[in-house]
C-alpha cells in the first residue's frame, strides 16, 4: 500500500516536470510549428547559470530568477538568431537545426560547466512529508514542484486568454500573415513565444534538478518523455501536454517500480502508440484547434 | 564511357537496372581499387562509413521520397545487428554470411512492417514522436532479455573464417592476402551497392513515384488511386530493411552488438547524415556517412594538434558536428548535394537559356520547401 | 488516344506508341454506347452530418452518360461535400451511390481509378516536387502493371512500361498544349498552366467519368473559353461524363447539360441551364435579383 | 488620397508589376479590375507592404508608405482587407474584431466594437463564437469589420466576392457603398468579378501582365466593349 | 536520358571521392601484413616501441553521459606517466600514452582502438574502461596480439579465460569477489538483517549477486534493479522500503549513491546502507550531497556516515597515507587544473601497475614478453593495492582482496582486516602478504620486480 502510494507520488512529481517540459514543447510548437529538441540542453545551461550564482554565495531564489531570466533570453536569442531563417521552411530542416543546437549547446556546458556531477539546491525539503505515521514519498519540494507548474499553467493560460499580447500571440501564431495585416509585430510575437517557452523548460530545468544532481546531460530523457507527453496530449493544446505529462509520469513510475526500469522507454513507446492509433492527433488534438 | 551512355537506346542504358548496373559496376570497381590501396584501420573505417551509408540510403528513401521522419531508424539496426549476432555466436557457425544478412534483413522488415502499419497514420511530429520513443526503448528490450540478448554487455559477434575461395579470388585479383579487416569493408560496401541498386531502382520507378506522390499531396495521390497506408508501409519496410542491412554490417565491423551502440545519438546520427547530404538522394547519404565517419576524427586530432587536453579536444568533436549541422541547414538547406544540384541546373540553365523568354528560365529545381498549409478536404 | 481529339492540334506519336496505348484503353473503358443507359454516377438520397450540422441533406443527383453536370450553389451550401461524397472521401449517413447502375457499397478515393473516375483538386494538388511529366505519370498509374519486385529489381519488362507510360504522358502533355513544361517543376508555372497540368494528370488514367471541382478558378477570361470548349469536346467526341462544381454562371451555363443547386444541404432546383436561370428559388437564394 | 507611382514588383526574375502608376481619390471607391496573374494581388500586397517593391513609391495623403513594414499599415490608416480565408477560424468573433482595433493605437475602443456592431448586427449576434462557424459571407463581413476597427482611412479590397453567391456579392457590394459614403472611406477594391466591381466603383483600373492597361472612370470603363472582351470577360 | 544519368552522377562521384580521399589519407602507410597473428612476437622491435619511447593507449568516455567522472581517470594516469617520463621513463623510454573518446558507446570504442592499434600502432592498451565498451575490442585486441591491460572494469570477463584472451587483464577486485566478502561479512556479523540488494542491472550488479548469493541467500528479501542513464529510482528504492529490507547492499555508480540516499530521505526510508567500493567514494558523494539543506543530509564528507563499504586501495579519504602522499605530489606537479580525485587517484594506480609491469618485461620489450612477465612476477608486484594481484597463467584477474569498512568522518574505519579471495568456491581468507600497509619508494618510481 505504502510502495503504491510512494510509486504514484513519485510518479506524479515527475509527471508535473515532463508537464512543464511539455508544454514549453506545446508553446513552441504552436508559434512556429517547431519541435525543439534542443529545449533540454537550453533548460539545462539555464539551470547551470542558477547554479553559478549559488555558488557565488546566492540564494537560491536569486538562482531561481537568473535561471528563468536566462531562460528567457536564451529564447529569444535562439530565435532571432538561428531559428528565425528556418521557420515556415521544410520540417525535416528545422529538426535537424534544433538537433544540432542541442549537441552544440550540450558541448559548451562541458567545456564551461565541466562535464562532472553537480549537487543542486532545493529551497525546501528534500525529506518525505509525514501524514499518520508513515512517510510519503512527497517532499516540500515536491509540492513546490507541482505548485510551481500549476501556477504556471494558469499565468499562461490567462496571459493568453485575457490578454492583449496572448490575443497578438495567438493570432500569430494561427495566421501570421493576416496579424501583420492588422499591425502585430508577428516576428516580435514570434521571439516572444520562444522565450516564453524557454522560460517555462527552464523551470522544469529547475524542477528536476532542486534537491538532485545535475550534469550536462541529466535533462536528455526529459527530452524524450516530454516530447512523447507534448504529443499524446496533441502538440496543439497546453492542457492535453499537462495531462499527457501526468499520465506518462505516473504510468512510468508504475512500470519502473512493478516490472522493471529496463522496459519504461517502451511502456512509453507502447502507450504512445496505444494513444495515437485510437487518436491520431494526440488525446486534446480536436478541443485544441477549437479552443485557447 | 559516360559519353558512350548518352548514345542511343540499347538495352542496358535503356533499362532503369542497366543504367543502376552500369553506376554499380563503376562504384564496384572504384572500391576494390581503394580498399585495395587502404590500411587495415583505413579499411575498417571505411567499413563504418559502408554501413551507415546503407542506413542512411534507406533513411533517405523514407524520409526524402515519402516523406516520413524517422527519429529511430537506429532501432532498426539494432534489430539487425542482433539477428547477425544471435546467428554468428561462434566461429564453427555453419551459417553462410549472405543467409545471415539475409535474415537480419528479414527480421528487420518484419518488425519494420508492424512499425510501419502502426505509424502510416501519424504525420510530422506525431511520427517523429512515436519514432523517437522506439529508438530509446528497443535497448530497453535487450537489457530486459538478458539471459537471451546479453543485456547490457551485448552479444559478441564471431566473424566466420573467410571462405578459402574468397581469399584464393582476392589473391588472384589483387596480388596479396585478404586481411579480415579488408574482408569486413568489401562486404560492407558489396552489401551497400546492392542495397544502393536496389532502391535506385525503386525510386526511379513506379513505386518510388507512388511514394512521392504521396508525401506531396496526400489527397491527389489517393484520387490517382494509390493507397495511402500501402505505399507509407512499403516505404517504412524498404528503408527498414536496408536498416537490417547496415545493423548486419555494423555487428560485423564492430564484433558486438549492444544496447550502447544503438542509442538515440545513432538515430539523430543516421538523420543528420540524410539532411546533411541531402534529402532524397543516396549520394547525398553516402556524403553525409562519409562526414560523419571522418569529420570527428579529423576534428578531435586538430584539437589535440592545438594543444587542447584530451577532454576538451574530445568535446571539440561535438561542438563542431553541432555547429556543422546548424550551419549547412541555414546555408544549404537543401543538404550539400541538393544545393550543388541546384546551383549547377541553375547554371546550365542560365548557359542555355539566354534565348528563352523569362517565364521559362525560371528556377526548374524542385522547390525546397513542402507547404505548411494543411490539405485536406473542405465541405 | 482519343480522349481529346478536339480543337487540340493533332501532335504525331510514334505509331508503336500509340498503337499500344489505343489497345490498352480498348481493354479498359466500357464500349461508348449511343443509346444513354444508366447513369455514370447516382447519388440518390445522401445525407452527411458533420457534428451535428447538417451539411447534405436527402440529395439526389444522376449523371446522364455522355452529358455534362454541373452544381451549383452559395459557399457551404454542399456542393464540395457532395463532390466529396462522390470521391469516397466523405462517407454519408445515408444514401446510395451507383455506378453505371452498380451499386457501391464502400466507396474509398483509391478506387476511383479503377472505376474510370478521375477527380480534379479545387487547390489543383500538384505534386510539387516532382516535374510535371511525373505528375501526368501518377495519374496514368493505374495502366502500369508492374509489381513491387518489378520495381526493385528493375525487370526488363517493368523498364518497357514505364517508357510506355511516359510515352502516354507525354501524349496527354501534347494534347493539352503544355508538352513544353513536361521537365518543369509545377510551382515554377503560371496558374493556368498548372490547371492543365492537374488536367492532363486526371485525363491520363483515361476516365469516362470527370470530376471538375471549380476548374475555372483563377482563370481568365480566355483561358475559360478554352476551358469551356475542351470540356465539350470530351463529351462529344469521346462520350465522356463530366460532372463539375463551379461558381462562373457564364461557364456554367454555356458547357452545362444539367445543372443542380444546393443551398443550405438541400437540392432546390435542378434541370437545364434555362430551367434553372429562371426558377425562382434559385433567384432568391443564389443568383439574386440584380444579376441576370 | 493614395498615390501610386512607377510601382515594380515581382517573384524571382517574374516580374508581377511593372511600372504601376494611379490615383485612388479620397471617399472614392476604386475597382483594380483584370484577370489572374495580372498582378491584381501583387498591387495590394505591395502597397501595404507585404511584398517589397522593387522600383516605385506609394504615398498615402502625403506620406510615402512605401518602404513601410506592414504591420505598421494600420497605425497610418491603411487596411488590407484579404480575401475571405483572412479571418482567423481559430479565435472568437470578438477577437477578431479586437485583433483589428489593436493594430492602430495597441489598444481597444470599446466605442469602435460598437460601432461596428451596430453596423453589422449578424456579428454581435455570435461575438462569442469560434469565427471558424461563419458563412462565407458572415467571413467577408468580419475582415471588413475587422478592418474598420482601426478607423482607417483607406481601405484595400482583395476580392470580396469570391466564393461568394452572386446574392451575398450584392449585398457586400451594397454594404460597402453605405461605408463609402457615410465613413467617408477610400476604397481600392481588386475584383476578378469585373462586372459587379464596376457596378459600384468611381474609377477603375485595368491591369494586364503587370502593366496599367486602361485608367478611367467605371462607368467609360464598362461602356468600353473592346476593353471588356480583351480584359473583363464580359 | 541525360538528365537521368546526371542524377546517378553525384553518387559516383562521392563514392569515388570519399573512397579515393580516405586512401589518400593512408597513403603513406605500407600494408602491415604483421598486424596478425604473430604480432610483436620476436625481435625487439615490437609495434609502438622505439629506443625512446613506448606507444600505449586507452579508451574512456570523455564525452557524453558517462563521462562525469570516468573522464578524470585518465587525467591521474597521465600524471602519473609524465612523472615517471621526468625521471628518465622506462629503461630509458619515455611513455606517451594516447587517450582516445568512445563517449561510452562500443561502435566508437571498436573505431578508436582500430585507430589505436592500427593507426597509431600502439604497443599495449592500457586501462580501457567499460564493460560493453570494451567487450566490443577484447577479441580484436587479442586477435592482434595486443597486452590488454588493466581494463578499468570489475567484469569477470577481464583475465577469468586466459587462455581465450591471453593478452588480457584485469586490475580491480572484479565484482564477484567483492559480493563475496560482502555477503560472509553480513552473514557472520549481522544474520538477522533482511537483506535488500540495489543492483546496477548489468554485469556489475549480476556478478555482485552471484557472490552475495553463496552466503546469504537466504537472508535476501528484495532484490531491484536500476538502469544505468534512468535516474528516477524512487521506485525501485520504494521497493526495497516495501519488502522491509533493513539492510541494502548497494551495486551502483557514486550518483546513484547520492540518488538513493535522497530518495531514501524522501520515502523516510532508514536501513543500513551498504554501497559497493565503486559507488562509495565519500569525498565525491558527500560533496554532491553536500547541498541539501534543513540538516537532512550532514554537509561534507560526513554526509555518508555510518554507511558500510569496502576499499582496496587508499582514497583521497586517507591524507597520510604514503601512497596518497605519493598521488599528492604527482597530482601536485603533473595534473592538470582542478582536485586529486579518487579518480584520479584509481588512474595513477593502475598507471602506477603498469609502468610495474613494463619493468618486469625488461629492456627487449615485446608484447609477448609483457604478458609472460606478468604472468610470471604479477602477483608479487608493490603497489598503492591492499592484495596482491592474481595474475598467473591460469588467472588474469585483478586484485584478490579488500576490506570493510564503515565510513567515519568521511574516512573508512576498518571493520575487518583484509579479506582475499577468489571467484567461484574459493575460500575467503584473511590476507599475509603484507601488501596492506606498505609504502612507496622514495622516488616514487617503481623498481624492477
Amino acid at each position: 500500500m505504502q510502495q503504491l502510494l510512494n510509486t504514484a507520488l513519485g510518479g506524479l512529481t515527475l509527471g508535473m516536470v515532463y508537464a512543464a517540459f511539455a508544454l514549453a514543447l506545446v508553446l513552441i510548437w504552436r508559434s512556429t510549428r517547431i519541435v525543439n529538441f534542443a529545449q533540454a540542453p537550453m533548460a539545462m545551461v539555464t539551470t547551470f547559470v542558477a547554479l553559478v550564482v549559488v555558488d557565488a554565495g546566492h540564494s537560491y531564489w536569486l538562482a531561481f530568477a537568473a535561471a528563468l531570466v536566462s531562460g528567457l533570453l536564451l529564447g529569444a536569442v535562439v530565435e532571432r538568431l538561428v531559428v528565425r531563417p528556418v521557420e515556415g521552411g521544410p520540417e525535416i530542416n528545422a529538426v535537424i537545426l534544433t538537433l544540432g543546437l542541442f549537441i552544440v549547446l550540450h558541448a559548451l556546458a562541458a567545456v564551461v560547466f565541466g562535464n562532472r556531477y553537480r549537487s543542486f539546491p532545493a529551497p525546501f525539503g528534500v525529506r518525505g512529508l509525514e501524514v499518520g505515521g508513515t512517510t510519503i514519498a512527497l517532499t516540500g519540494f515536491g509540492v513546490f514542484t507541482v505548485l510551481a507548474v500549476l501556477v504556471t499553467m494558469g499565468l499562461l493560460l490567462a496571459l493568453f486568454r485575457y490578454t492583449d499580447v496572448g490575443l497578438r500571440m495567438r493570432a500569430s501564431a494561427f495566421n501570421p500573415e493576416v496579424a501583420r495585416l492588422l499591425g502585430v509585430r508577428v516576428g516580435r510575437m514570434l521571439t516572444l513565444g520562444w522565450a516564453l517557452a524557454s522560460l517555462v523548460g527552464s523551470l522544469a530545468g529547475l524542477l528536476i534538478a532542486g534537491g538532485s544532481l545535475v550534469h550536462p546531460a541529466y535533462m536528455d530523457s526529459v527530452v524524450v518523455y516530454g516530447f512523447v507527453a507534448a504529443v499524446l496530449g496533441g502538440l496543439d493544446s497546453p492542457i492535453g501536454a499537462v495531462v499527457g505529462g501526468l499520465l506518462l509520469g505516473v504510468a512510468l513510475s508504475f512500470v519502473s517500480g512493478y516490472v522493471g526500469s529496463q522496459l519504461v522507454a517502451l511502456a512509453a513507446l507502447v502507450i504512445l502508440m496505444l494513444v495515437l492509433t485510437l487518436r491520431p492527433g494526440g488525446l486534446f488534438a480536436q478541443a485544441a484547434a477549437r479552443r485557447v | 564511357m559516360a559519353t558512350a551512355l548518352r548514345r542511343g537506346r540499347t538495352w542496358w542504358a535503356g533499362s532503369v537496372l542497366g543504367r543502376h548496373l552500369l553506376v554499380a559496376l563503376l562504384g564496384l570497381v572504384v572500391v576494390v581499387v581503394v580498399l585495395e590501396s587502404a590500411s587495415d584501420f583505413r579499411n575498417l573505417q571505411l567499413a563504418s562509413m559502408a554501413y551507415l551509408g546503407i542506413a542512411a540510403g534507406g533513411l533517405t528513401v523514407l524520409t526524402g521520397l515519402n516523406g516520413q521522419i524517422s527519429l529511430g531508424h537506429g532501432a532498426l539496426m539494432a534489430i539487425g545487428a542482433y539477428t547477425t549476432a544471435l546467428l554468428l555466436d561462434d566461429r564453427d557457425a555453419g551459417t553462410p554470411l549472405p543467409l545471415v544478412v539475409l535474415a537480419a534483413v528479414a527480421v528487420t522488415l518484419l518488425v519494420g512492417a508492424v512499425v510501419g502499419a502502426a505509424a502510416a497514420r501519424l504525420h510530422g511530429p506525431y511520427l517523429a514522436g512515436a519514432t523517437l520513443a522506439l529508438a530509446v526503448a528497443v535497448p530497453g528490450i535487450a537489457l530486459y532479455f538478458k539471459e537471451q540478448l546479453g543485456g547490457e554487455q551485448g552479444l559478441r559477434v564471431v566473424l566466420p573464417d573467410i571462405p578459402t575461395w574468397v581469399l584464393d579470388l582476392a589473391f588472384f585479383v589483387t596480388g596479396q592476402d585478404l586481411t579480415r579487416s579488408r574482408y569486413v569493408a568489401c562486404l560492407a560496401w558489396l552489401t551497400l551497392i546492392v542495397t544502393f541498386v536496389l532502391l535506385a531502382n525503386l525510386s526511379r520507378t513506379r513505386v518510388g513515384r507512388r511514394w512521392r506522390a504521396v508525401r506531396d499531396d496526400e489527397v491527389a495521390a489517393e484520387l490517382a488511386g494509390i493507397r495511402l497506408g500501402r505505399a507509407r508501409v512499403s516505404a517504412f519496410v524498404v528503408s527498414a530493411a536496408a536498416a537490417g542491412a547496415a545493423g548486419a554490417m555494423m555487428a560485423i565491423t564492430v564484433r558486438l552488438a549492444a544496447p550502447s551502440g544503438f542509442t538515440i545519438t545513432l538515430s539523430l546520427t543516421l538523420l543528420t547524415a540524410v539532411v546533411l547530404g541531402g534529402l532524397g538522394s543516396l549520394g547525398g547519404a553516402l556524403l553525409g556517412a562519409a562526414l560523419l565517419t571522418f569529420l570527428p576524427q579529423v576534428v578531435t586530432d586538430l584539437g589535440v594538434d592545438a594543444g587542447l587536453s584530451d577532454i576538451q579536444a574530445a568535446e571539440l568533436a561535438p561542438l563542431v558536428y553541432g555547429l556543422v549541422m546548424v550551419v549547412v541547414v541555414l546555408v544549404a538547406p537543401a543538404g550539400l548535394v541538393g544545393t550543388a544540384r541546384t546551383a549547377l541546373l541553375r547554371r546550365r540553365l542560365q548557359r542555355a537559356g539566354t534565348g528563352t523568354s523569362t517565364s521559362t528560365s525560371t528556377d526548374t529545381a524542385a522547390p525546397t520547401s513542402t507547404s505548411t498549409t494543411s490539405k485536406g478536404t473542405t465541405t | 488516344m482519343r480522349i481529346l481529339c478536339a480543337r487540340t492540334k493533332v501532335v504525331p506519336v510514334t505509331a508503336r506508341g500509340a498503337a499500344r496505348s489505343a489497345a490498352l484503353s480498348e481493354v479498359r473503358l466500357p464500349p461508348s454506347t449511343s443509346a444513354p443507359g444508366p447513369p455514370a454516377l447516382e447519388l440518390r438520397g445522401i445525407t452527411v452530418t458533420f457534428g451535428g450540422i447538417t451539411a447534405l441533406s436527402d440529395v439526389d443527383l444522376a449523371v446522364t452518360p455522355g452529358t455534362v453536370h454541373g452544381v451549383i450553389g452559395p459557399n457551404g451550401a454542399g456542393k464540395t461535400t457532395l463532390f466529396n461524397v462522390a470521391c469516397g472521401f466523405v462517407v454519408p449517413e445515408r444514401g446510395a451511390i451507383s455506378r453505371r447502375g452498380d451499386r457501391l457499397e464502400r466507396l474509398h478515393p483509391h478506387d476511383l481509378a479503377g472505376l474510370g473516375m478521375a477527380r480534379t483538386l479545387q487547390g489543383l494538388g500538384l505534386f510539387d516536387r516532382v516535374t510535371v511529366l511525373e505528375n501526368v505519370l501518377v495519374g496514368a498509374d493505374r495502366h502500369a502493371r508492374t509489381g513491387f519486385l518489378g520495381s526493385l529489381l528493375g525487370l526488363p519488362r517493368a523498364a518497357r512500361e514505364e517508357r510506355e507510360l511516359r510515352e502516354r504522358a507525354t501524349d496527354v502533355l501534347d494534347r493539352l498544349e503544355i508538352g513544353a513544361y513536361a521537365a518543369r517543376y509545377p510551382a515554377s508555372l503560371p496558374y493556368p498552366v498548372r490547371k492543365r497540368v492537374a488536367l492532363a494528370r486526371a485525363l491520363a488514367a483515361e476516365p469516362d467519368l470527370l470530376l471538375l471541382d471549380e476548374p475555372a478558378s483563377g482563370l481568365g477570361a480566355a483561358d475559360m473559353d478554352e476551358l469551356g470548349d475542351l470540356v465539350r469536346g470530351l463529351v462529344s467526341d469521346r462520350a465522356m461524363s463530366v460532372m463539375l462544381v463551379e461558381h462562373h454562371m457564364d461557364l456554367v451555363m454555356r458547357v452545362c447539360d444539367e445543372i443542380t443547386v444546393l443551398d443550405f444541404g438541400r437540392r432546390i432546383a435542378h434541370g437545364t441551364p434555362d430551367e434553372v436561370r429562371h426558377d425562382p428559388a434559385v433567384l432568391a437564394a443564389y443568383l439574386g435579383e440584380e444579376v441576370d | 488620397m493614395l498615390t501610386v507611382t512607377d510601382l515594380s514588383a515581382g517573384y524571382g526574375p517574374v516580374r508581377a508589376l511593372d511600372g504601376v502608376s494611379f490615383t485612388a481619390d479620397r471617399g472614392r471607391v476604386t475597382a483594380v479590375l483584370g484577370a489572374n496573374g495580372a498582378g491584381k494581388t501583387t498591387l495590394l500586397r505591395t502597397i501595404s507592404g507585404l511584398h517589397r517593391a522593387d522600383r516605385g513609391s506609394v504615398e498615402l495623403d502625403g506620406s510615402r508608405l512605401d518602404r513601410v513594414a506592414a504591420e505598421r499599415m494600420p497605425a497610418l490608416g491603411l487596411a488590407h482587407v484579404p480575401e475571405g480565408r483572412g479571418v482567423i477560424t481559430e479565435l472568437t468573433v470578438e477577437e477578431n474584431l479586437r485583433l483589428g482595433g489593436l493594430g492602430r493605437a495597441g489598444r481597444v475602443d470599446p466605442a469602435d466594437l460598437e460601432r461596428v456592431y451596430t453596423l453589422f448586427p449578424v456579428l454581435a449576434d455570435r461575438r462569442a463564437a469560434l469565427a471558424h462557424v461563419l458563412s462565407g459571407g458572415e467571413r467577408q463581413m468580419l475582415v471588413i469589420a475587422r478592418a474598420l476597427m482601426a478607423r482607417p482611412t483607406m481601405l484595400l479590397l482583395d476580392e470580396p466576392s469570391l466564393g461568394l453567391a452572386p446574392r451575398i456579392v450584392a449585398q457586400i457590394f451594397e454594404l460597402l457603398r453605405g461605408l463609402v459614403e457615410s465613413e467617408s472611406l477610400s476604397v481600392l477594391l481588386v475584383e476578378q468579378n469585373a462586372r459587379s466591381a464596376l457596378s459600384i466603383a468611381h474609377r477603375g483600373v485595368v491591369l494586364n501582365l503587370g502593366r496599367v492597361v486602361a485608367d478611367d472612370d467605371a462607368d467609360v470603363l464598362a461602356a468600353d466593349d473592346q476593353l471588356r472582351h480583351a480584359y473583363l470577360g464580359f | 536520358m541525360r538528365r537521368r544519368l546526371h542524377r546517378s552522377a553525384p553518387l559516383a562521384a562521392v563514392l569515388a571521392g570519399a573512397l579515393l580521399l580516405s586512401a589518400c589519407g593512408a597513403g603513406g602507410r605500407s600494408d602491415d601484413g604483421d598486424g596478425g597473428d604473430e604480432g610483436g612476437g620476436g625481435g625487439a622491435t615490437a609495434p609502438g616501441v622505439t629506443e625512446d619511447s613506448i606507444t600505449i593507449g586507452a579508451h574512456f568516455p570523455l564525452t557524453g553521459v558517462a563521462a562525469p567522472g570516468y573522464n578524470e581517470i585518465p587525467t591521474g594516469a597521465k600524471a602519473y606517466f609524465d612523472y615517471v617520463n621526468a625521471q628518465g621513463g622506462v629503461n630509458g623510454r619515455q611513455i606517451e600514452y594516447l587517450v582516445r573518446d568512445d563517449g561510452y558507446n562500443p561502435t566508437n570504442t571498436s573505431s578508436v582502438t582500430n585507430e589505436l592499434v592500427l593507426e597509431e600502432e600502439i604497443f599495449a592498451m592500457v586501462g580501457g574502461l567499460g564493460t560493453p565498451t570494451h567487450s566490443a575490442v577484447v577479441d580484436f585486441l587479442n586477435d592482434e596480439g595486443v597486452p590488454d591491460f588493466f581494463v578499468s572494469s570489475g567484469s569477470l570477463q577481464w583475465g577469468d579465460d586466459p587462455e581465450n584472451a591471453p593478452y588480457t587483464f584485469g586490475w580491480q577486485p572484479d565484482y564477484e569477489i567483492e559480493g563475496k566478502i560482502i555477503g560472509q561479512y553480513v552473514a557472520e556479523n549481522m544474520p538477522d538483517a533482511k537483506v535488500g540488494l540495489f543492483l546496477q542491472d548489468d554485469d556489475f550488479g549480476d556478478d555482485a549477486e552471484k557472490g552475495v548469493r553463496q552466503f546469504l541467500d537466504e537472508q535476501i528479501v528484495a532484490a531491484e534493479r536500476y538502469t544505468s542513464g534512468n535516474t528516477d529510482v524512487g521506485p525501485q528504492i520504494a521497493g526495497l522500503q516495501a519488502a522491509g529490507a533493513d539492510l541494502v547492499l548497494a551495486f551502483n555508480t557514486p550518483s546513484y549513491t547520492a540518488l538513493s540516499q535522497l530518495v531514501a530521505l524522501k520515502l523516510g526510508y532508514q536501513p543500513q546502507w551498504f554501497y559497493s567500493n565503486v559507488g562509495s567514494d565519500a569525498d565525491l558523494v558527500g560533496s554532491l550531497l553536500s547541498r541539501f539543506s534543513e540538516g537532512a543530509v550532514e554537509g561534507g564528507s560526513g554526509s555518508l556516515d555510518g554507511v558500510m563499504t569496502t576499499e582496496y586501495i587508499p582514497g583521497v579519504d586517507q591524507p597520510d597515507d604514503p601512497w596518497v602522499q605519493l598521488w599528492q605530489k604527482v597530482w601536485d606537479e603533473h595534473g592538470e587544473k582542478g582536485e586529486l580525485t579518487n579518480y584520479r587517484v584509481y588512474g595513477m594506480s593502475h598507471a602506477y601497475a603498469f609502468v610495474q609491469a613494463l619493468l618486469a618485461a625488461g629492456e627487449d620489450l615485446t608484447r609477448d614478453g609483457l604478458v609472460e612477465a606478468m604472468e610470471e612476477v604479477g602477483a608479487d608486484l608493490d603497489g598503492p593495492q591492499l592484495a596482491p594481484f592474481r595474475y598467473s597463467a591460469d588467472s588474469h584477474l585483478g586484485i584478490s582482496g579488500l576490506r570493510v569498512v564503515e565510513i567515519r568522518d568521511g574516512a573508512g574505519e576498518d571493520l575487518t582486516p583484509v579479506l582475499v579471495t577468489d571467484i567461484g568456491d574459493a575460500e575467503i581468507a584473511e590476507d599475509d602478504s603484507g601488501q596492506d600497509g606498505d609504502a612507496p619508494p622514495e622516488s616514487g618510481v617503481p623498481e624492477a620486480p
